[in-house]
């Protein structure tokens, strides 16, 4: 759509304003408490209110033929819906308006459910006193609603994913096999997230390690042209909107190129180390390294927070493939849709919480994982401060449901599982070894349950309880103290191996993830999907789409189906060349605007500019593709000249009187 | 790009055809009952967030009504599907109603004069439907169907009140099965499941069918449901008295080695729900949720168990009651259960006994490989966890593995995706 | 046909709006010419008697300047309207209240006490207080009651046309008079000058940057100002875009930056309000403890800066005594 | 009820043991309490199966020997049919009670009860014994007339009697002792019941309980082997009592005549007998839950017991029927059997008899039932 | 609910659509209770409420105003919750010039997620509100030119 005004011609017929009042049962959600036959009555005494009823669900079939029927019969010209919020239905009954012919826009919803019945049930009068005000607040609005033409967007055949983690992975693989071009951008130097270094995922049948999974998605995807990998990368700043997004990447330096053939010769010659990253902690890694065995891209790299630049590595490198002065790259990227699969932080322990950081004897399921994967760092063998241990204790919900000060509240799903499967690799390796399970309840659903019965039937000993347990560190050993609540014993087991089984947590950089993609968080701080059972998959912001662990805990089974979905979600849009915008931009009244700039300074979009006009005078314009809908200029202009399509003065004004004319 | 078929009008089958016909393919959606909706149309809410199913559901299903992408064959069944991935040839028989579609407008006059009374599936026998019916008010396709077996027409050729009552004369004995052939690149198979209610277990320990005042969970959802049988008021099936408390018993047919060795995944987060809708309306009766490992393990759903516990005063007893015996006067039933956190046996009347009965799929009969515990096979638990072994045929939601709402709509998703890679293949 | 009979008054008025008259310069005399004024009594001694021997509506044209501050404005003004056809609100205090409109921040009871024994310049230990009817040696003298609000002209009368301005420029005036002479009849409610705001017709209007933001605000007395720049983007409150134009910007010519006398565009609701909105909205600081530091530092005072014409109108008005 | 005391695990492979005395339900049970709830004899005092099942998985070795559950247990089976996992709670239990009898033992000599080749090995050295024993003390075997007492001395019985009445009781007294410090410690730690408890409980144990097994009784359909185990019951008593009286109308010459303890005896004998076969056939039907699978020292008490009990009774049959030399295998048969029986009581199955009576009264005054 | 007088005063909220209303739905699918004196009017963002607004609600008879957006950062359009930070603080001096009482006039940062929050700063708005007494217009017949 060419940038030239969005001119509203054909208002509405300013003839006789007819509005039609519609309130929902919602079955008892609003009809329990509301009194809705009151509020239809009500509603029918309003002014300019032709037609009011009521229907138990209005979103459903016989609902919106009531609508639709009523329009053509008593020839509506504005539609107020009372009943459930406008996130719910508002597209459905958008929809119904303009079924019947009417425009879309000229529809008002007003939220009686979860603004009145579900929040006043215990004073059904003052409810329905509510409701009423509601509507009438709502009519007073509809009233001067203005009919709007749908905008349309171009949408950029290309789709963005943020993290190579195996959500991202999946996502990408997914849609470059449908067709679309998709880049990866991944903050890490490699791919994989967590899923490459979770070692072994089953118990029988084919062995199954993440590595495999990541190792597989990564070949295809590596091989896939549509694909285009950024390592080391991370987004700095997001322009746009659905259809069309504006990306700038950095691309970091990884002060190694392609021609190191890994022979290893700078890390021993690197003076600095650090705690290593992907091995959560257990042993250190040099400031230049390889993040681990198989990854992708096989390249070493340098960490430049540890590394101190003494460039003892450039000399010593046969192949001089390092180049200490590489400076960080900026490319940008026009997408269309972009897949946020910035997966999760595993929960780490306060020191001193269970003994975490007191003793090496008391290490993370993560941790445990690493020592018993084949890749890691003892090989697969299970050695604590040099020795096997034989009495290991696991204890759950370490992180989660509040078991301790510094846990979150929510429930982190997979940890049960995954660590009833590292107690069977411990039973199959080491049989002697006794393994205790201190729990709250073993939450192995669906066909996991299989994982609790085999951990029985190897003996693994299932301690359950209500107070969170306590684990003393003494001088060289290590004691769990808990109160089994289905025998009412209190125990005391001594430990070789206390395992802390974390559950995840949303990644630290959330808050710039936030502000940077403008999406929201729920309160169990992961990202906030738009609606947990309407779309799982898809944010408030619309092109913007969430896969994996980034929306709240996922076994790697379930992150790779949430990737496809969200693939599925993406290729809906980018399968359109054409996205329709909301268009409840920002339009100026040239006659009222004195061209004195307040607007074009505050829009943050620059979706505002001053045109010259031929005698010389300014007058502001406003290109509708950028403008985002936010009303600021609204409410700065001094002379009223430019107003919110949907939210001008006239409409929201009279909404204010109308709260008084009780 | 060829079409793609989806067999089950459940959410998941639904949001399956949505994403596709989005991307501009188009979908034949098939449904064996007269309407798509599947099970979640019999659920009054959903957890965690207390939306009313239908807010969510009918929605997606006038969606899937009005979207020129997909077409509807509701009251139909797959016959034969041979080809292969990319080029199906499916058959589909189109069930007689003996309705015409064209005409019936869905106004229920049929219904008020048809004088045979059968038990109604959609609220699982606990009300009466007639023989010619529309299963719930917000029906998609909104259209009278006739059940042959309890028509007096079809059974004893007397009656035939519908066809003079029929405002637009739709009623049409005389109409045949039809079968269609249909030419696909791919097939979602999205069954949906079905309660292990017939297994004796239910009926011997439990008295379900003996006594009059335990109920399945579903059939329980049904009674709180404002569009159930009662509108919303629980009252007891013996004497349609309010009771004063209620039990849940988890995992019943559930973690069972004789029946069901699987978790459900659905039911312990579903009796948390019922018991605050029942605490919500009725504070005054009480719920007691008997329960093993309370499985909250959804988003969000962990806090919802704890407002359940802290704001609704739900009480939680840790443990699986033995046996229920009535009293047969009173029609109370005593439940003998060891309250494992006391490590005491006890013995608890209770006005309402709620159980939370495990879940099988529904097995398109041979099109999909079954595994050897009921559910369907899946080519790679991991990689292409929505794919049935047999290449371009896909599994999804209740059928493939035990799974809520959330996790059905995604994997719907999930298959689209996948389908529609196959289908701009072909 | 005869001569359109004019009347001039003036209620809580300066002068100014006389002055402005008599600032008609030569033009005077043609209007003198051209009307017949039957009552202006600050020029001539008419007395009230005059006005009321009228009949109704023979004056042609009503111009009355000055807000309505006490109970003999009220009447006047109530049987100007009788007598006249058309009556016009010359001059912000008649328009919008003006600056005596900016009592109405104050109750009645403490602009009373203040003037009459709290004003420095006051020594009046037995609290004195003018009263509305007083004997003094045997006779009665009545005063006119101190309404509790001063009302702008149209919130007593139904007023037909205003001319803005304090005071109205010249050949505002004139054009106004002469357009109503002309027999070019506006419509009703009609605000002479322009309908844009003065920024429309203000020579430094082009200087502006294309993004305004304000560092630091500061109040005219501190900065030096540069003529040739828009004052606003010097960091100065100029109610300019706020504000009507018409004035041929003769404030801004002078060297000060507009307080808005033309008052509100059409189309918003309060001015005040409005100069608020758009100022803050361009200063552009994020944090919001230096934001109220700085306005602390300047002693902001938003009625004086935003409402100085226009208090009366957008002033919320709240039943005094247990109010505040 | 949060005890204070600390239960550190000092023998974490406690399960494997009890798997070998058959529990191998230890493997499958997650804790669900139906067991417990089903079973009959919860109705009036809990038998807490589960928790028991559970402390010998969590290897709480001291836990489980004090916990008097086993001994609450009937064995009837109603548990392995609900159980959800198929876990037979009933097997554990009699795991766990013949685990109990081992440890109790004195240095856990009862083990030997459980290996067959031990077992053999007892059975030899108590009948090489129990021949040196009649072959030294035995009188001349006068053939034509039957004369028991000479063939071996009354006194002689008697002594020997004695002499295995004190071993019995001084070996029961330790096992007892060992019993009450595990009961102690697991169930009564820091708890202490009123002398006039401890008295009134023993009484209505002792008759309602171990003389008339009235729990046995609660359940129908199972009177015939209430009778049984009753005919057993009073079989052993009314025997005992017999030599008891046989010993002291002799040894205080009260001159109780000698058809009274022979009456008595043979009553006693019936019901022994009785109940034995009852028993014997259940064993080889299979179909009762407890007669399933038989170990040896399920065959080891009911030989001993119907062996004992036989010989009496050809001993009686031949003295009557005066063939002297039948006689006198046959009483000798006969002591080896009881000696067998008296020797290896403390150790075998028999125990039970002893144990579940204590065991009740253990529970019954520490745990109070709140109802 | 109310004291002495049963005096139910009216607040007016303006509530950003992205931040504020959404926790206003999450109050109400989690069921929470507060006060029903609020009346809320939903604008895109808070970013959109222009000060005539507020004084037009007071003019017309609220007793209580109540500005809510996101949190600084938050801001689903970069920096409209800005605007209104520095648009409010000049506000609360005007209203208190003109006699209106602090308690009168609020700005809240509540996100998406804090519906405890909302909760909280209506019940005390509402406590506060009701302390104070009806807002008390003076009758005056206000004109307004449309």
């Amino acid at each position: 759509m060419s940038s030239e005004e969005v001119k509203v011609e054909g208002a509405c017929p300013t003839d006789e304003v007819r509005i039609g009042v519609y309130v929902c049962h919602c079955g008892l959600n609003i009809a329990g408490v509301i009194n809705v036959k009151e509020v239809v009555e009500y509603a029918q005494k309003l002014p300019n209110v032709v037609s009011a009823k009521e229907y138990i669900f209005m979103c459903s079939a016989p609902g919106q033929d009531l609508i639709r029927e009523d329009i053509k019969k008593c020839k509506l010209n504005r539609v107020v819906i009372a009943a459930c919020g406008p996130e719910m239905h508002e597209p459905t009954f958008r929809a119904v308006l303009e079924e019947a012919g009417l425009n879309p826009y000229v529809l008002e919803m007003v939220s009686i459910r979860e603004g009145s019945s579900w929040v006043h049930y215990e004073d059904p009068e003052a409810a329905t006193e509510k409701a009423k005000d509601m509507v009438r607040m709502a009519v007073a609005r509809a009233r001067n609603l203005e009919p709007l033409e749908k905008m349309s967007g171009e949408v950029k055949q290309r789709a963005l994913i943020v993290g190579g983690g195996i959500a991202g992975l999946a996502s990408a693989l997914d849609l470059a096999e449908r067709g679309f071009e998709v880049h990866i951008v991944e903050k890490k130097p490699v791919l994989g997230g967590h899923a490459a270094r979770m070692g072994q995922l089953n118990v029988e049948g084919r062995k199954v390690s993440g590595k495999d999974l990541v190792d597989y998605l990564v070949k295809k995807v590596k091989d896939n042209p549509n694909v285009h990998i950024y390592t080391n990368a991370e987004v700095t700043k997001v322009d746009g909107s659905i259809g069309n997004f504006t990306i700038t990447v950095k691309l970091k330096p990884r002060y190694v190129n392609d021609k190191c053939t890994s022979c290893g010769k700078c890390v021993e010659v690197c003076p600095v180390t650090a705690p290593n990253e992907y091995e959560y902690g257990i042993g250190e890694r040099k400031a230049i390294f390889l993040p681990f065995e198989g990854a992708y891209p096989n390249q070493y790299v340098i960490d430049p927070e540890t590394c101190t630049f003494c460039g003892k590595c450039v000399e010593v490198c046969p192949e001089g493939a390092i180049n200490l002065d590489e400076k960080e790259k900026e490319i940008t990227l026009e997408v269309g849709g972009i897949i946020l699969a910035t997966g999760h932080d595993p929960y780490e322990p306060p020191v001193g919480e269970y003994g975490y950081g007191l003793s090496p004897k008391v290490i993370t399921l993560h941790q445990l994982k690493r020592l018993l994967s084949e890749d890691g760092p003892t090989k697969g063998e299970l050695v604590i401060d040099g020795k096997r241990p034989r009495n290991i204790v696991f204890i759950s919900c370490v992180g989660s449901l509040g078991t301790t000060p510094n846990a979150n509240q929510y429930c982190s799903r997979m940890c049960c599982s995954a660590s009833l499967l590292e107690a069977l690799h411990i039973k199959e390796k080491y049989p002697d070894a006794q393994v205790f399970f201190v729990h709250k309840d073993v939450r192995t659903y669906g066909k996991d349950e299989n994982l609790y019965w085999k951990a029985i039937d190897n003996l693994v000993k299932f301690v359950r309880f209500e107070e969170s347990p306590k684990v003393t560190v003494g001088k060289g050993e290590v004691k769990v103290e808990v109160e089994e609540s289905t025998i009412q014993e209190r125990l005391v087991i001594p430990a070789d191996l206390v395992v802390l089984v974390t559950g995840m947590e949303p990644p630290k950089e959330i808050e710039e993830l936030r502000s940077l993609f403008k999406v929201g968080c729920g309160g169990d701080g992961f990202l906030k999907e738009a609606h947990l059972k309407l779309n799982p998959v898809e944010s408030l912001t619309g092109g913007i789409y969430l896969a994996g662990t980034a929306t709240g805990p996922k076994s790697i089974a379930e992150s790779i189906v949430a990737g496809s979905a969200a693939a599925a979600k993406a290729a809906s849009l980018l399968s359109k060349d054409t996205i329709e915008v909301e268009p409840i931009v920002a339009v100026v009244d040239e006659d009222k605007c004195s061209g004195c700039g307040i607007c074009v300074s505050i829009c943050p979009y620059g979706a505002i500019s001053l045109e010259k006009k031929e005698d010389g005078t300014r007058v502001s314009k406003v290109d509708p593709m950028l403008c985002q809908g936010c009303g600021t200029c609204g409410a700065a202009c001094p002379s009223a000249a430019i107003q919110q399509n949907s939210y001008k003065d006239k409409q929201i004004i009279p909404q204010i009187l109308a709260v008084f004319e009780r | 790009m060829k079409p793609v078929m989806v067999v089950g009008g459940g959410i998941s089958g639904i949001q399956a055809a949505l994403d596709l016909a989005d991307q501009g393919i188009k979908v034949y959606l098939v449904e064996k009952t007269p309407s798509i909706g599947g099970r979640m149309a019999q659920l009054d809410k959903t957890f965690p967030t207390l939306d009313c199913s239908s807010c969510i559901l009918t929605p997606k299903m006038v969606e899937v009504a009005r979207h020129e992408n997909i077409e509807i064959l509701a009251y139909s069944e797959v016959l034969e599907i041979n080809g292969e991935a990319g080029n199906f040839k499916v058959k589909v028989r189109k069930k007689p109603r003996y309705v015409d579609v064209t005409k019936c407008t869905g106004c229920g006059v049929c219904m008020k004069y048809c004088p045979s009374k059968v038990p109604d599936e959609f609220n699982l026998g606990l009300s009466e439907r007639k023989a010619i019916y529309i299963p719930f008010p917000q029906a998609i396709p909104l259209k009278a169907t006739i059940d042959a077996e309890h028509c007096l027409w079809f059974q004893k050729n007397i009656c035939r009140n519908c066809e003079k009552f029929c405002p637009a004369k739709a009623i049409d004995y005389e109409q045949k099965p039809e079968d269609i052939e249909l030419n696909v690149a791919a097939i979602i198979f999205a069954t949906g499941y079905e309660l292990i209610a017939d297994h004796s277990l239910l009926t011997d320990q439990y008295g379900y069918g003996r006594y009059a005042n335990v109920y399945t969970n579903l059939e329980f959802e049904r009674l709180v449901s404002a569009t159930g049988p009662t509108g919303g008021e629980i009252l007891r099936r013996s004497d349609g008295r309010k009771p004063k408390n209620i039990a849940f018993i988890q995992c019943v047919c559930s973690r069972d080695i004789r029946m069901n060795p699987n978790c459900s995944s659905i039911c312990c987060m579903a009796s948390v729900k019922e018991g605050i809708l029942v605490r919500e309306h009725h504070p005054d009766i009480e719920v007691t949720i008997f329960y093993m490992d309370l499985r909250a393990f959804g988003k969000g759903y962990q806090e919802f168990y704890d407002r359940a516990k802290e704001e609704f005063g739900i009480r939680f007893v840790r443990s699986k009651p033995a046996t229920i015996v009535e009293n047969p006067e009173t029609k109370n039933l005593i439940l003998y259960y060891e309250d494992t956190h006391a490590s005491r046996y006890k013995a608890e009347e209770f006005e309402m006994v709620v159980l939370a009965v495990g879940v099988k799929p529904v097995v398109p009969d041979s099109f999909v490989p079954i595994g050897e515990d009921m559910f369907a096979q899946v080519k790679d638990p991991y990689l292409d966890p929505v794919a049935s072994p047999k290449p371009g045929i896909y599994v999804i939601g209740m059928l493939n593995s035990p799974k809520d709402i959330p996790d059905s709509v995604i994997q719907g998703s999930a298959a689209a995706m996948k389908a529609s890679i196959l289908a701009c293949k072909s | 046909m005869s001569k359109p009979k004019v009347a001039l008054y003036w209620c809580a008025s300066c002068g100014g709006c006389e002055e402005a008259t008599v600032d008609l310069t030569e033009r005077l005399f043609d209007l003198v010419e051209a009307v017949d004024i039957v009552f202006w009594p600050i020029a001539m001694d008419f007395k009230r008697e005059d006005l009321e021997k009228m009949e109704d509506g023979s004056i042609d044209i009503a111009i009355i300047n000055g807000g309505i501050r006490f109970e003999e404005h009220e009447e006047m003004v109530k049987l100007l309207r009788r007598k006249s056809k058309i009556v016009i609100a010359y001059g912000s205090c008649a328009h919008l209240g003006g600056i005596p409109g900016l009592a109405n921040a104050y109750p009645r009871e403490e602009i009373l006490k203040f003037a009459y024994e709290e004003a420095p310049t006051v020594i009046n230990q037995d609290r004195v207080r003018p009263m509305k009817k007083t004997t003094v040696d045997g006779m009665e003298f009545e005063l006119p009651d101190f309404l509790e609000y001063l009302k702008p002209l149209d919130e007593v009368i139904d007023v037909d046309y205003y001319i803005p301005g304090c005071p109205p420029t010249p050949d505002l005036t004139w054009e106004a008079v002469s357009k109503l002479l002309s027999g070019e009849i506006p419509p009703k409610g009609h605000v002479f000058g322009s309908d844009k705001s003065l920024c429309h017709e203000c020579p430094l209007n082009e200087t502006k940057p294309d993004e305004i933001k304000l560092e630091e605000l500061k109040r005219p007395h501190q900065v030096v100002l540069d003529r040739s720049k828009c004052y606003l983007t010097q960091g100065v409150l100029c109610m300019g875009p706020v504000t009507r134009g018409g004035c041929e910007a003769l404030c801004i010519k002078g060297g000060m930056p507009c307080t808005g006398c033309f008052g509100p565009l059409e189309g918003v609701y309060n001015q005040g309000a409005k100069a608020l909105s758009f100022l803050a909205s361009v200063i552009d600081i994020e944090d919001e403890e230096k934001y109220r530091e700085m306005l602390e530092k300047l002693g902001f005072d938003p009625i004086g800066w935003f409402f100085r014409y226009s208090l009366a109108k957008g002033m919320i008005y709240r039943k005094k005594g247990d109010g505040e | 009820m949060l005890s204070p005391k600390y239960v550190v695990l000092k023998k974490p492979d406690l399960s494997n043991e009890l798997i070998k005395l058959g529990g191998d339900g230890i493997k499958k049970c997650y804790q669900c309490g139906t067991c417990t709830a089903i079973c009959p004899l919860s109705k009036t005092q809990t038998v807490a199966v589960r928790r028991m099942i559970k402390k010998v998985q969590l290897g709480l070795e001291e836990e489980v020997l004090g916990d008097p559950a086993p001994w609450l247990c009937y064995f009837c089976g109603d548990c392995n049919e609900t159980c959800p996992k198929d876990a037979t709670p009933g097997n554990i239990m009699d795991a766990v009670r013949k685990y109990q009898i081992i440890n109790y033992s004195i240095g856990k000599f009862a083990k030997i009860f459980y290996d067959k080749a031990y077992a053999l090995v007892s059975l030899v050295v108590m009948t090489i014994i129990g021949l040196l024993g009649m072959y030294i003390f035995h009188g001349e075997m006068v053939t034509n007339v039957v004369d028991i007492d000479s063939f071996i001395s009354s006194e002689i019985l008697h002594d020997a009697g004695l002499v295995l009445l004190a071993y019995i009781v001084v070996v029961m007294l330790v096992h007892l002792v060992n019993m009450y410090r595990y009961t102690k410690r697991a169930i009564g730690y820091g708890k202490s019941a009123p002398l006039g408890r401890w008295i009134s409980e023993f009484f209505r144990i002792l008759i309602k309980e171990a003389l008339f097994q009235s729990r046995l009784l609660c359940e129908e359909g199972r009177s015939a082997r209430y009778f049984a185990h009753i005919g057993v019951i009073w079989g052993f008593i009314l025997l005992f009592a017999a030599t008891g009286i046989h010993f002291i109308s002799d040894s205080f010459g009260l001159g109780v005549p000698e058809t009274v303890p022979r009456l008595v005896g043979i009553i006693g004998g019936i019901g022994l007998l009785y109940g034995g076969i009852y028993y014997l056939i259940r064993r080889f039907e299979k179909k009762e839950l407890y007669a399933k699978a038989s170990h040896l020292h399920d065959w080891w008490l009911l030989a001993l017991a119907l062996g004992s009990g036989i010989s009496g009774f050809l001993v009686t049959i031949f003295m009557y029927a005066n063939m002297a030399m039948a006689t006198y295998i046959f009483y000798g048969i006969h002591l080896l059997f009881v000696f067998y029986l008296i020797v290896s009581a403390p150790f075998s199955k028999l125990v039970h008899m002893i144990y579940r009576p204590f065991a009740l009264w253990f529970a019954s005054v520490w745990e109070v039932e709140e109802v | 609910m109310s004291d002495g007088d049963g005096f139910e005063p009216t607040i007016v909220v303006f509530a950003c659509h992205w931040c504020t209303y959404q926790a206003i739905n999450l109050a109400g699918t989690s069921r929470m209770k507060y006060p029903p004196n609020v009346r809320v009017i939903r604008v895109m963002c808070s970013g959109r409420v222009d000060p005539q607004f507020v004084i037009e609600a007071f003019k017309n008879g609220a007793d209580g105003v109540l500005v809510a957006g996101c949190h600084p950062g938050d801001c689903h359009y970069v920096n409209g919750n800005m605007k209104t930070m520095r648009r409010t603080v000049m506000l609360e001096k005007l209203l208190q010039d003109m006699g209106i009482e602090k308690e009168r006039f609020r700005r809240e940062w509540i996100s998406a997620a804090e519906a405890k929050k909302w909760v909280e700063v209506v019940t005390e708005m509402v406590e506060q509100v009701r302390k104070l007494g009806p807002l008390k217009l003076a009758e005056r017949e206000v004109v307004m030119n449309e």
